[in-house]
């Protein structure tokens, strides 16, 4: 895939309409990890709007996203910037190989009190 | 056979006739055979006990005579209204046909309507049709054993999809159960729509072709009303008695749908009482289903004083240009 | 009242108190929940893109059930409700998805999107009434200061989940004063505790959970109460000086159910 | 210009605020599109009866575009609305008597856009052309 | 049988070079009703229209065929040269055979069989064609102002000093609207009251101006220099022309709690009350809510401290109906509520205000007398933080908020900024903007300075969530610049909330039939050639009823609108256009379908008496064109299944002998 192609993948998958985007920054400022992320939402949507797109699928931002909604519902353009993180991610590691997580990282992160809810959601959003 | 007798309506007549609450009685007498059952209006119990008739045949809908009765009689006036014959009653009132005040209208229970042309088609020269629990008893000329036909085997087109709602806007109702909704009314445009329009073409081109211009599906059409209609009037530019060609039987139809579009309560009079057994409530219901689509779902009648969809917009409307590829999605 | 229940994996498991008591505090409102029976695992979170089909599944047999017995469905676990009511959504308003999961699943009963899909805390408010509990109320809670912690899942994507004012909710607080306790206010009840970033990353939800418990404990609370097992483990794992519990284990006490046998 | 050479004969509808003026605006900047085209002058687009779109068909007309003001712009504020239903309805009608969908066309046209009032005709003819004579819904009687 | 008489233009050789224009003639000799047919150079000349005019008298034509340019073009003139000869103007017709002919077409064959052709139609349709006349409406001459903002005093005072009389409907207790709140002004900062009040004199003195205030328009009918507005005059149980606003009923009220509107329920009034200082009419008003005498019954020390006698606790509302020939709209604005964005925490602190609030929190006779403090603990601000486009630019499916620009916060932050930091240089100001949108006159200048010299600190970001944790905001918000998530400990959040119309225009509008967008702003007759007036003939707009406008903007516009209204009631006559619906009572239905699509409510249903064949008496509903209103669409013609209503000058018929020739 060139990146024209992933670019509309990721439209397609995440039905998000970038050029809604007015840049105004408010699900950067409401987004809870924003510190850890090298890539900010409004850069992923303005980087998916452009085509920048093989810069942001190598970026460990991709993983640091907490799915909190916070972005969905604050933006006032309903531009919805976790759905393209999402959507990214998914393009990452529906490739061959490319799980962000295997159930061999597991038993090291795992402790007595962590429940199940964690793990399986983990799986979803590391795994394919 | 109807759940409700007809002397439960015609005692109910009676008794308000008898007491001056109304002054006449809008119903249903025998015609000429036992399956032409026709409106009838009475002045008296005398009357009504002689002739009303209330059974599987009293397809009728009252609800247009009232237009022409409280115009020029002077006195109240009783109706019986079957559950879609209200929505007639209510598009009418929308629209200021009838004075309300002069009407009385009691709901009548309707456990389904028989179609005389569906009996017919199996049996000549019918001398009686008794109607039994299960269906009808048909005499004819030429056989001492009566033939039998179920019920559903002659249920009325617009039966088949009984709207099946309550009745509305009603000064009383008649206690009773209402037949029940079945087939999707809109399976035969559906399936029209997804015709090519070489076999849409010939389809209605044999349709149409066989209309006689009675103007039959007009003068019994609820929503047919106008003073002077536009195929009678010399200066419409489209005025035209009978049909000559292809082209004037389709102009009369489209028209007339389209005048009836948004307001028409899919009564179903038309195909009804067409000699020509025209499906003519498929044009109709291709409009309805359009505007449903389209504009969202709009029942004529159903609320009276509503807007009815071709007096209305949005401005988000489809564009006619996006029509066609809208409803292929939809039908794919 | 009858509804059908989807505990979750969770409740069977880490959080056998949420289930519990959930369970205790229904019998003491005379509300019936009936398990659904061979219920599947949501999968945690849902997963937004219009492609994902096969993880949604799971979630719809759960609706299929509760439209079929015409009660509404229940759920108790944040993630799940949230998982479940996206979905819900999804399949009523994407034709694509919803053909597609109609025929992944190939079931006799074609699931129509008709079920109503209610969070526990949404059952109490809207099919109980909070005046209604507050009335069975045996032992209130009088003195204990109730921080309510909503967290992400309940109330966000707020165009699907509707369940309150994304922003300023009002529904825990007006269940903890029906139980006789005061609600304490703080900024942070509905911002993230980091979720299954623990997983990913100790250090992020140690400061997202941290920055919850703060602010909770500066408002003057002595119990933070959720309704979501990921959100309490990451709130003790984190050294929460307030104890974390879940709001049917509160329900229960002060309905009197605690300690009342299981069946 | 059509392939099978079919000269046909197209009836335009243009309201006289916006389409009326952007046809007019088309011959001042002498953009040409065929003479098949001829136009009706009415005062807005919802001036047009669908008796007279059929009457066109019937008299031998091969193709009816209507132009209005771009919804929204209306000179009368709501006619071109009432416009876009009646049409849609009506060309939905005709396609389902399995009349050619490509012979009925509404278009928006402000007073400014002359280029896209010559763009469609050019278009429009060259689609109604390619379909050739119109036998579905003609009336025989008004032919030469 | 009509005399036709067709007269072809070369116009040079911009028809004559692609168009045989004696072969035009000729061939239009043959067309039924054409008695004479002829070509000239220039029709549009002197000489050519004394060719018309000579034929006119000499063949005793009774309908004209011009085959010219445009009808745009033209049409008048010609009608004009026809009217000169003694025809009814509506009798020519014109075929436009230069820009829809010669123009566009390339060869003289195919220029030349089109030209015939819509000559044919022309000679068609004007055989069809009737004398129309232009038919006259009396113009009342005085005006409506709805709304007693700075727009509807503005319009109210240039049309009195006109010499009309005006009456300014508002539905407060006093004029003033949303301007006497404010505290300054941008870009210049003089004071709002300063150059407010003076006007509000002016118009309680003006002799041509009557302002009925607690007032609310109940009613409208009739049209353009004729409508008939139903007013209802709230009961104020105070007697306008004896009390003299002295205010000691208001000191006496026992009833201390009631949330004052003024200052945006950040104090308190009592239940009789004079919302301000300069309130005109400087009357009392007793609200009827709170009032323990109206309420219950018990009280009543205002009506026994008033000397004047002038509190009267039996009031009634009053219907006042009254005949205007021109109705302007100045509703006005009110800021949208803040619920849907409390990621703000509006609802949550007390500190989170709106930018109206902190108007009143500034101005000097506001609820801290000018005294820029926290509203929780009346403790100074050290910093603040201004959030911009609050429920501004929001997507349309995004459920809160409006899609537009509300054009004014830019500028008032700013303006608050520079006050702050002027007034208080210890005060951290920070502005989270998406842009600074700042055209006007001397607009961005004013902006400059506020960064520039007052230091105030402009973020390009938004905020995302306010904590109020203690007795500080936690604010997180980005700096889209520095790539940074910024964490600001404020005193204060000010929201520059979107701006919406008031309440009252959907109604009004829909009694006014004039046309709103989907935000409920009037629509302009043409956002450019029109700004002022509504579709509807007779109905004017000013101010930010039509849209979010500044002061400045406002009071050009309320001028304007004033000279329109001028403009009108000048005439003593309105002549109105012939080409109207008419309704034939014999087919007429009454079914109201024409009426509802009808966007200027020129019809109107009345029972009407028909004589039966058998003599009886009929009595049918049936429709009515007002033609003073009608402005000719024809939207009703096809709404009409029947086939009464048609168009004048575009009938049925003549445009289906149009078809007819066309296709012949």
């Amino acid at each position: 895939m060139n990146n024209r192609q992933k670019q509309e993948e990721i439209l397609r998958i995440s039905g998000v309409n970038a050029r809604k985007c007015m840049k105004c920054g408010k699900c950067s400022a409401t987004c809870p990890a924003y510190d850890e992320m090298e890539y900010h939402p409004h850069e992923f949507v303005y980087m998916v709007e452009t085509g920048d797109i093989d810069r942001l699928m190598a970026s460990q931002s991709l993983y640091k996203c907490l799915s909190c909604f916070a972005c969905v519902d604050r933006c006032p353009r309903g531009v919805q910037p976790f759905k393209l993180i999402e959507a990214v991610r998914l393009m990452n590691i529906r490739k061959q190989g490319n799980n962000h997580m295997t159930a061999n990282d597991i038993p090291s992160i795992l402790d007595d009190d962590m429940p199940q809810q964690a793990i399986v959601s983990a799986f979803r959003k590391y795994t394919k | 056979m109807q759940k409700v007798t007809a002397k439960t309506l015609s005692g109910k007549a009676a008794s308000l006739l008898n007491a001056g609450e109304v002054k006449y009685v809008l119903g249903w007498k025998k015609g000429e055979f036992d399956y032409d059952i026709t409106p009838a209006l009475f002045e008296s119990a005398e009357e009504l006990e002689k002739d009303f008739v209330w059974n599987d045949f009293s397809c009728a809908n009252l609800s247009k005579y009232l237009i022409k009765y409280t115009r020029s009689l002077s006195g109240k006036i009783l109706v019986f209204l079957k559950p879609c014959d209200t929505f007639s009653f209510n598009q009418l009132l929308t629209e200021h046909r009838i004075d309300r005040q002069k009407v009385y209208a009691v709901g009548v229970p309707c456990s389904g309507m028989a179609d005389e042309k569906k009996i017919r088609e199996n049996a000549d020269g019918i001398t009686a049709i008794s109607e039994t629990e299960e269906g009808y008893l048909v005499h004819t000329l030429y056989s001492d054993a009566p033939a039998f036909i179920s019920k559903e085997e002659a249920l009325l087109e617009k039966c088949l999809s009984c709207k099946g709602w309550a009745h509305i806007a009603l000064d009383e109702q008649i206690e009773g159960e209402v037949f029940a909704p079945s087939a999707d009314r809109f399976d035969q445009v559906k399936a029209l729509e997804n015709m090519t329009p070489d076999e849409r073409y010939h389809f209605w081109q044999n349709e149409l072709s066989r209309c006689i211009r009675c103007n039959a599906c007009r003068d019994v059409c609820p929503a047919c009303t106008c003073e002077k209609c536009v195929f009678d009037n010399p200066n419409s530019g489209v005025e035209n008695k009978a049909a000559a060609n292809s082209f004037e039987e389709k102009m009369f139809h489209i028209i007339r749908a389209f005048h009836v579009a948004g307001r028409c309560t899919d009564c179903g009079e038309c195909s009804r009482v067409c000699p020509q057994k025209i499906p003519l409530h498929l044009l109709n219901r291709k409009f309805i289903n359009d505007i449903d689509s389209f504009y969202g779902e709009y029942q004529a009648g159903l609320d009276e004083g509503s807007r009815a969809p071709l007096v209305d917009y949005d401005t988000g409307d489809l564009e006619p240009s996006q029509v066609f590829d809208w409803r292929d999605g939809q039908n794919a | 009242m009858k509804v059908r229940y989807f505990p979750g994996c969770t409740l069977k498991n880490k959080a056998q108190d949420l289930d519990l008591f959930a369970r205790k505090s229904a019998l003491a409102l005379g509300i019936e929940m009936e398990e659904i029976p061979m219920w599947q695992c949501c999968g945690g979170v849902f997963v937004s893109a219009n492609d994902e089909v096969a993880t949604k599944l799971s979630s719809i047999r759960a609706l299929s059930d509760a439209e079929e017995h015409h009660s509404p469905l229940v759920t108790v676990c944040s993630a799940c409700h949230n998982v479940i009511k996206q979905t819900n959504h999804q399949f009523n308003t994407d034709s694509a998805f919803r053909q597609k999961a109609v025929n992944y699943l190939a079931s006799d009963t074609v699931y129509q999107g008709g079920a109503e899909i209610y969070h526990y805390l949404e059952m109490l408010r809207d099919l109980v009434g909070f005046d209604e509990i507050k009335k069975k109320v045996v032992k209130p809670l009088t003195g204990r200061k109730i921080a309510v912690y909503y967290g992400c899942l309940l109330l966000r994507p707020n165009s699907v989940m509707k369940m309150d004012d994304p922003e300023n909710p009002q529904i825990f607080e007006s269940l903890i004063r029906a139980l006789g306790a005061e609600s304490v206010y703080y900024p942070m009840r509905n911002e993230c505790c980091g979720g299954y970033i623990a997983l990913e990353s100790k250090e992020l939800a140690e400061k997202k959970s941290r920055s919850v418990y703060e602010s909770a404990k500066s408002a003057g609370a002595d119990t933070i109460v959720t309704a979501c097992p990921l959100c309490r483990y990451n709130l003790l794992k984190n050294n929460s000086p307030l104890p974390v519990v879940y709001f049917t284990e509160l329900l229960a006490e002060a309905l009197g159910a605690k300690e009342d046998s299981n069946e | 210009m059509p392939v099978n050479g079919y000269k046909p004969l197209i009836v335009a509808f243009c309201c006289n605020w916006c389409s009326y003026a952007g046809a007019d605006l088309a011959g001042n900047n002498r953009l040409n599109y065929p003479a098949d085209v001829k136009i009706i002058r009415v005062p807005c687009s919802c001036r047009v009866n669908p008796m007279f779109v059929l009457r066109a068909f019937q008299r031998g007309a091969d193709g009816v575009i209507i132009c209005g003001c771009h919804p929204g712009d209306c000179h009368y504020t709501s006619g071109n609305y009432f416009t876009r239903r009646r049409m849609a309805l009506l060309f939905s009608m005709l396609d389902y008597l399995g009349i050619e969908r490509e012979r009925t066309r509404v278009e928006w046209v402000s007073a400014a856009e002359g280029a896209k009032f010559a763009a469609t005709m050019n278009d429009f003819a060259e689609t109604v052309a390619s379909l050739g004579e119109n036998k579905r819904l003609e009336d025989l009687r008004c032919k030469k | 049988m009509q005399r036709i008489g067709v007269f072809v233009c070369w116009c040079g050789s911009n028809i004559a070079g692609t168009v045989d224009v004696h072969a035009v003639a000729e061939a239009l000799k043959t067309e039924p009703g054409v008695v004479f047919s002829t070509d000239y150079q220039y029709m549009c000349s002197q000489a050519g229209q004394n060719i018309i005019k000579d034929a006119i008298r000499d063949y005793r034509l009774t309908g004209v065929v011009v085959c010219s340019c445009s009808p745009r073009m033209h049409e008048v003139t010609f009608r004009k040269t026809a009217s000169q000869a003694g025809l009814n103007p509506y009798m020519v017709e014109i075929a436009n055979i230069r820009e829809q002919c010669s123009w566009v077409h390339k060869d003289v064959p195919t220029g030349t069989e089109k030209a015939i052709i819509l000559g044919r139609a022309a000679v068609a349709k004007v055989n069809l064609n009737a004398p129309l006349t232009p038919g006259e409406s009396l113009v009342i001459k005085r005006a409506l102002v709805i709304g007693g903002g700075i727009a509807g005093i503005q319009t109210a005072l240039d049309i009195a000093d006109a010499g009309f009389p005006v009456d300014i409907v508002e539905k407060q207790p006093t004029i003033g609207g949303k301007m006497a709140q404010l505290d300054k002004t941008f870009p210049t900062l003089d004071c709002a009251a300063c150059i407010l009040t003076p006007k509000m004199v002016d118009a309680a003195q003006n002799e041509n101006i009557r302002i009925l205030s607690y007032s609310e328009v109940e009613k409208v009918g009739g049209f353009v220099g004729n409508f008939e507005v139903t007013i209802r005059k709230k009961a104020r149980y105070v007697k306008e022309d004896i009390c003299t606003g002295c205010g000691a009923c208001v000191e006496k009220c026992p009833m201390k709690k009631v949330p004052n509107e003024f200052n945006l329920g950040m104090d308190n009034r009592r239940a009789v009350y004079i919302p301000f200082a300069q309130a005109v009419p400087k009357v009392a008003t007793i609200d009827p809510n709170y009032c323990n005498m109206l309420k219950n019954g018990k009280c009543g020390l205002c009506a026994r401290v008033c000397t004047a006698g002038a509190i009267d606790y039996t009031q009634k509302d009053e219907l006042i109906t009254e005949k205007y020939g021109a109705i302007v709209v100045a509703t006005g604005y009110n800021p949208i509520s803040l619920d849907k964005f409390d990621e703000f925490a509006y609802n949550q602190s007390k500190d989170v205000i709106s930018s109206l609030e902190f108007e009143r929190l500034t101005n000097a006779a506001g609820p801290t007398a000018g005294k820029l403090v926290r509203p929780s603990d009346g403790k100074h601000p050290h910093t603040i933080v201004f959030v911009q486009c609050v429920g501004s630019r929001c997507d349309a499916c995004a459920e809160k908020g409006k899609e537009y620009c509300s054009k004014i916060c830019c500028m008032y932050t700013a303006k608050h900024a520079m006050l702050t930091r002027d007034k208080y240089p210890d005060t951290e100001v920070y502005v989270f903007y998406i842009d600074v949108r700042t055209p006007g006159k001397n607009f961005d200048e004013f902006y400059r300075r506020a960064v520039e010299e007052y230091g105030v600190h402009y973020v390009k970001g938004m905020v995302g969530k306010v904590s109020p944790e203690g007795d500080t905001l936690k604010v997180q918000a980005s700096d889209l610049i520095s790539g940074k998530q910024l964490h600001i400990d404020a005193d204060l959040v000010v929201l520059a909330a979107a701006i919406e119309p008031d309440a009252s225009a959907r109604p009004l509008a829909t009694m006014l039939t004039a046309s709103m967008d989907t935000n409920d702003f009037f629509t302009e007759a043409h956002p450019k050639l029109r700004p002022v007036e509504s579709p509807t003939a007779g109905v004017f707009l000013s101010g930010a009823c039509q849209g979010p406008k500044d002061i400045p903007e406002t009071v050009s516009q309320a001028g304007a609108a004033a000279s329109k209204v001028i403009g009108l009631l000048v005439k003593d006559k309105l002549t109105t256009n012939p080409c109207v619906a008419q309704s034939n009572e014999l087919m007429c239905n009454g079914c109201s379908s024409c009426e509802l699509v009808c966007p200027y409510g020129a019809i109107t249903y009345i029972d009407k008496e028909f004589r039966m064949p058998d003599r009886s008496i009929q009595i049918r509903r049936v429709a009515q064109v007002n033609p003073a209103v009608c402005q000719g669409c024809g939207a009703c013609t096809v709404a009409c299944p029947s086939g009464a209503m048609d168009l004048n000058g575009f009938k049925s018929e003549q445009i289906i002998a149009e078809v007819d020739a066309i296709c012949r």
